[in-house]
């Protein structure tokens, strides 16, 4: 097999060759040529990564977990995390949505959360366009048809339409959950002598390949479009209170989610973080669909399945809370001493490669960079070529009543925002606030994006979007603690556009750094263009803050009649 | 009072409703795995909550009518004890035939999640003593399968027999025959609703207009020593 | 034996078919020369029997106690024999 | 001339159908002997159209058009001349 049918670059295979010492056979060149795909390796963007602060009075756990927690006082840790699911939610809308959300509520659940507050960041073409109309609203079912089922509220979130998201939407999904600190769970700690096991759905071919298709441009054809992932949040919600369960009888060792690249990414990430070596035994994985290939397993992105690492002792006890909630579950290999990741098919070991490798370790990609020539005109715009309108009522109406302006009732009523009974304030506000059950205290948060100011000047609007957020939760009386962020951006292949990711990158990490708002956890997505054009630069911020009590907590609109209004800012 | 709240797989309100009971009157309510085939014994309150049991596949409420629990929930209301269906918990009433009727798909084909008011019907149940006559209030429905349908005749019948708990009365959000968004079954001791009374039981998160439904169950309870 | 079924489950009528509605809607904004739509299920059930009449039997008892509700829907039943 | 249409849309073999599932489960429960089932929908659809071939071509475009959703659906159309 060639390595660039696996998706892999003359450097990346020299390297990959390099770190065995001999040429790959067929199933791991295919096993690396997603381990090292954009989505999974983020080899484009490391460096710029690096340059966001990450620690912070509050911060429990920074990046390199499933997520990034924060302190949220009484004991409790507070999880969250935004992720994109952009490419499947153009093709297939509703699943693609759907799918995106049942994605990063797996992430939550991984630390042992319990997931308790979503939000969702949407970006769409022309709203008046029919196809735009159809697609957006497909999104939209998408998010409530999942988050509504699974029980966890969606409290708020972004609503942006322009052109350039036309054949591109963007559908970043975001959620919280709630942890005991002492129970957190963790994807490193394993060691030898553990079983690893796999709970929730069976695996079948969907999605296979979503991670490569993650990492390239749309074709207009959609042709590259790999079988789409379908969601069910029905066995998500089982999933959610199986681990909660297994959590609190203290039955695992470690926990991983199974996202991209499925089996194998979990498996290995949590061998490679831990140190350990791992053999999987493919036989052993329940399969929904029959003549399944090794890599088809391996790859697999079947939706509502976990990994766990448990003592050989608790397995027995782990079956039976899998069998309470109708979940499968099954011991699919074990965790050895040394670096070797193995799998095993017909009794035949099919890839032996270290775990390091396969995990991490993907060769870095320095894009050159140019700076626009033309970012000049962008800014040429004359305030003064503007007609004053005749009538300021109407015109002023009209603003308000125009897509970027009007309410987004129309999307945030189709989702359930105050199952779990603690939204305090929901969506339709600049934050939105939970209370922590247990305690006085409210997390609060705010969802910012600010797509048009990144593209007039990446750094400066880019640092602009953090101060938003971190300015709505302190208008709202709180101080943030952790931000999580999403970048969405073109490719990164043509210099112009790696430019303005990375000035984008370098705004957002000093805003960060100055308003002592530490990064905890992100997720990158690259290639959003068509051949009609790239979007706009995106980057999506969900900033996290706490007020002691509900007394403490400001509320938009509060107001009565003879209160004095002040201008406060520059 | 002792009140079993049934947790079916995909149940996602059963906690809430635990915890506003709890708010309103301090007890402790038990969940009930659908699994089991009785309830605690002295139950004098069933509650089927809100969610998605069994995923809502098929019909909202259908699959979870086959649940093992539900044969005990059914002799309990025999017996005259009291059930309260709350949104997919009314669903799970009508499809056990516990409660006349079905819920239908939105008229607007879309999930609806919003505070709405509704006018209580009748004040002499062991649900609505806390209530008047009449009176509106306000409180939350999150749902998509709430257009409440009966046949003609025994749509009158139900008016008759004032089988009716509760209207929508600033609008009808689902399209629901005569604006129907609860009722009893013909001794009054079963109540299907589609609005959330356990997510406004608590100023904190909105409002506290459900409140006197879990007041009105316990004094009823009490009163009656059920 | 294998016997399969395909049962068809819809709206009686007299019963508002909102979704048959916006698909027939949908159809019309699209160009279409108002179509008239009704939107239903279609269910493929397959069980082993010891003959087609006891199959037919067990479909039709499926369908009471589970697939359709009587107060808004209809149903028919199509059975055959698979190897 | 009114046609009629019988279209059945279903999930593509391999894909994984949730509801299907959900629906064995229940009636295994009610002491059915491990059916197999699938859910899909069924599409019932009344035109105008000049003849059978050209009823046929315009149902076939519904389906393309907004009916099914070909990355994870298949059908089949069955026309019929309605009086
Ligand atoms: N996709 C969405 N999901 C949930 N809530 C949303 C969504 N989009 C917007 N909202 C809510 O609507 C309000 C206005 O949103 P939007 O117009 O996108 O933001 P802004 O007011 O920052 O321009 C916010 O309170 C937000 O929480």
């Amino acid at each position: 097999m060639d390595y660039s049918k696996a998706g892999l670059r003359k450097e990346e295979y020299d390297a990959l060759k390099a770190r065995l010492g001999r040429e790959p056979n067929d199933l791991e060149l295919q096993i690396m040529g997603v381990m090292w795909s954009e989505h999974c390796s983020y080899k484009s963007t490391k460096p710029l990564l690096r340059l966001f602060p990450k620690d912070g009075d509050r911060v429990l756990l920074g990046p390199g977990e499933n997520a990034g927690v924060v302190d949220a006082g009484d004991g409790l840790g507070l999880a969250f995390k935004v992720e994109s699911h952009n490419h499947p939610s153009a093709v297939a809308p509703y699943q693609g949505a759907a799918t995106g959300v049942g994605g990063i509520i797996r992430d939550i659940m991984a630390l042992g959360a319990r997931p308790v507050a979503s939000m969702d960041g949407l970006f769409f073409g022309d709203p008046e366009e029919r196809k735009t109309q159809a697609l957006a609203d497909g999104v939209v079912k998408g998010v409530g048809g999942y988050g509504n089922c699974v029980g966890v509220p969606t409290v708020g979130g972004k609503t942006v339409y322009h052109e350039s998201y036309r054949g591109n939407p963007l559908v970043n999904a975001f959620c919280a959950g709630l942890v005991p600190t002492d129970r957190m769970v963790s994807s490193q700690t394993a060691s030898a002598g553990q079983k690893v096991l796999i709970l929730g759905s069976k695996t079948g071919r969907d999605g296979i390949a979503g991670a490569a298709f993650a990492s390239v441009e749309l074709a207009e054809d959609g042709s590259g479009v790999p079988s789409i992932q379908i969601g069910d949040p029905f066995t998500e919600k089982l999933l959610i209170e199986a681990c909660l369960e297994l959590r609190d009888k203290d039955l695992l060792v470690s926990m991983q989610d199974m996202g991209a690249a499925g089996i194998l990414s979990s498996s290995s990430e949590i061998a490679a973080k831990s140190g350990i070596a791992m053999t999987i035994d493919f036989d052993a994985v329940p399969l929904r669909a029959e003549g399944m290939e090794p890599w088809e397993i391996a790859l697999s992105e079947s939706q509502e399945r976990m990994l766990l690492i448990v003592e050989p002792e608790k397995v027995d006890q782990v079956m039976a809370v899998a069998g309470k909630w109708e979940l499968d579950c099954a011991v699919i290999g074990e965790t050895e001493k040394g670096d070797h990741y193995r799998i095993l098919w017909k009794g035949d070991t099919v890839a032996d490669m270290p775990a390091s490798v396969i995990g991490s370790d993907c060769p870095e990609i320095p894009w050159p960079s140019k700076r626009p020539e033309n970012l000049e005109d962008r800014w040429n715009f004359d305030l003064d070529s503007l007609p004053l309108p005749e009538n300021w009522n109407e015109e002023i109406l009209n603003l308000l009543g125009s897509h970027s302006h009007r309410s987004r009732k129309e999307i945030f009523e189709q989702y359930d925002s105050m199952v779990q009974t603690n939204t305090v304030i929901g969506p339709g506000f600049p934050v939105s606030a939970v209370r922590i059950e247990g305690t006085d205290r409210l997390a609060v948060m705010s969802m910012e994006a600010q797509p048009f100011m990144c593209w007039l000047d990446p750094y400066n609007g880019s640092a602009e979007v953090v101060a938003r957020s971190c300015r709505a939760l302190a208008v709202a009386g709180a101080k943030p603690a952790g931000t999580t962020d999403c970048l969405n951006f073109p490719s990164p292949e043509k210099p112009e556009q790696f430019w303005t990711l990375e000035q984008s990158a370098k705004g957002m990490a000093e805003a960060c750094s100055s308003l002592k708002c530490p990064v905890v956890s992100g997720n990158v997505s690259l290639y959003n263009e068509t051949a009609n054009g790239p979007i706009l630069p995106t980057p999506l911020v969900g900033t996290v803050g706490f007020v002691e009590n509900i007394e403490e907590l400001l509320r938009s609109g509060d107001w009565s009649e003879g209160d004095r209004l002040f201008y406060v800012g520059m | 009072m002792n009140v079993a709240v049934v947790v079916f797989p995909g149940s996602n309100c059963d906690r809430d409703v635990v915890k506003a009971i709890k708010y309103a009157t301090g007890d402790e309510a038990a969940l009930v795995w659908h699994g089991e085939t009785e309830l605690p014994g002295e139950t004098d309150l069933v509650v089927l909550p809100g969610g998605f049991s069994y995923g809502d596949y098929l019909r909202c409420g259908a699959m979870a009518h086959t649940a093992p629990i539900m044969a005990d929930v059914k002799r309990h209301a025999d017996r005259g004890g009291l059930v309260l269906g709350i949104c997919n918990g009314f669903q799970v009433l009508t499809e056990s035939k516990m409660l006349p009727g079905a819920l239908l798909v939105n008229r607007d084909l879309a999930f609806i999640c919003r505070p709405i008011e509704i006018s209580v019907e009748r004040d002499d149940t062991a649900f609505t003593s806390g209530y008047e006559k009449g009176q509106v209030i306000t409180i939350p429905i999150a749902h998509y399968e709430g257009r409440y349908h009966l046949p003609e005749n025994e749509l009158e019948l139900l008016e008759e027999r004032g089988q009716v708990a509760f209207r929508y009365s600033g609008g009808n959000p689902n399209g629901a025959l005569n604006d129907i968004a609860g009722i009893y079954n013909e001794g009054g001791n079963v109540l299907g609703m589609m609005p959330h009374p356990e997510r406004y039981s608590d100023r904190a998160v909105g409002g506290d207009d459900g409140l006197p439904v879990w007041l009105s169950i316990k004094r009823w309870i009490e009163r009656t020593g059920a | 034996m294998r016997y399969g079924a395909e049962i068809l489950v819809y709206l009686k009528e007299g019963v508002l078919d909102t979704q048959g509605k916006a698909v027939a809607a949908s159809l019309t904004r699209l160009g279409y020369d108002d179509p008239s739509v009704r939107v239903g299920k279609y269910i493929r059930v397959e069980i082993e029997a010891s003959d087609i009449d006891s199959a037919k039997e067990t479909f039709d008892k499926m369908c009471k106690d589970l697939l359709v509700n009587a107060i808004v829907e209809d149903y028919t039943v199509k059975v055959e024999e698979l190897r």
